[in-house]
């Protein structure tokens, strides 16, 4: 399954990409799931993704729990706690 | 009415509080939020995610449209790179009495704080941190529940 | 900073806003009350008690500065004839965060309803009536205290 | 005592004056008071002040209730609900 993660702020800068195309295993059906599996691919993405409590996500843009499945996900994002306004 | 944009360009505040006026509206309430200079930051940079922002907040808007039976509301949020004075945000609702302008204006700004995809980075001189979360900011947000 | 005019001019928001924006406030919250025609309404003339008016509305920008220890309070309040989409009051409070700048706005529009001296007059076509007093302004005053 | 007194809205415009002064004498002691000793100028000063609910004061610009004292009062405001804003 084709997913483009994207990733925002210091996720962005940890990982030093704002967006990649993977090819996920059927295996990884969640979010959470996801950050598990990208974590190993390398150093940027595994200093990034240390404290789950601090991540949040968005499946095809809208914002969902970690453990929402992504079956059918098209775009994945991964960002740090918003502070806009 | 529902306005909103996400731009680079500094906020106009009169053309916008303009465009939101109109014939059956009797209250206008908005609020701006500026980069404040007062503890060092010499520039905020705002990031944001293209499209699920804008929806994000049309989404809230529509929720406060239909909550308090606005006639208008209108967020333009800025990103990019800004200096103190800088107007980041600008949210106005217009309704035909004061009260549901006025907790429908608030409510924007909470929810917007808490739940649309913006990342503020300070720097101070050669020193630059992205902006921690608040947990006061979920608790305002939380009030709207 | 406390600024208070009651003025026959109309009211210029961007000169206003502008001057309310300071380096050490990160928030600025506003409300604006225009005429309404969606109910016949083709003239609202403002009667007010020069002096007392413009003292009574000082003293409710000292009270918000005061309560929500903010960095300062405008109050612009028009008089003399309008039509409906001129903007006959404009209220601005600012302050470091929102919540306090927002809480102070709500202050001062729902006390300067029931308690600052000024009279409107509707006018609809050759028919002048003096507008009542609201049981639901005096409510709304009443949730300060 | 020398007063002015000062009208407003439809009290201004049932009397038909703006503004007037009067010479009070010391049996009146209140805004009551001196609205009763008032009533009987003219009938424009009867009309307005025929419901006293209706009636608000200010004492020297000082918002007050209509059993407050005006001793030593150099200007007595008296005028409808207010309706600004």
């Amino acid at each position: 399954m084709a997913i483009d993660v994207l990733y925002f702020a210091w996720v962005r800068e940890s990982i030093g990409t704002g967006a990649e195309r993977v090819e996920v295993p059927d295996t990884v059906t969640s979010v959470a799931g996801l950050i598990d599996w990208l974590a190993v691919r390398s150093e940027g993405h595994a200093t990034a993704f240390v404290d789950r409590d601090r991540l949040r996500a968005a499946v095809d843009q809208v914002f969902v729990s970690l453990d929402t499945p992504i079956a059918g996900a098209r775009e994945v994002a991964i960002f740090p706690p918003v502070t806009g306004g | 009415m529902i306005r909103v944009v996400v731009q680079d360009a500094p906020i106009d505040i009169a053309a916008e509080h303009a465009a939101a006026e109109a014939p059956d509206v009797g209250a206008v309430a908005t609020f701006t939020g500026l980069v404040r200079g007062d503890d060092g930051v010499t520039e905020l940079a705002l990031e944001h995610y293209p499209g699920a922002t804008e929806r994000a907040l049309e989404n809230l808007c529509h929720e406060a449209v239909d909550r308090w039976s606005l006639a208008g509301a209108t967020i333009v949020h800025r990103v990019g790179p800004m200096v103190p004075g800088d107007r980041v945000v600008f949210v106005a609702t217009t309704a035909r009495h004061r009260g549901a302008a006025l907790d429908a204006c608030a409510f924007l700004i909470d929810r917007l704080k808490t739940g649309v995809p913006f990342w503020k980075r300070e720097r101070r001189g050669g020193d630059a941190r992205w902006v921690e979360a608040r947990a006061g900011d979920d608790a305002a947000a939380a009030r709207w529940n």
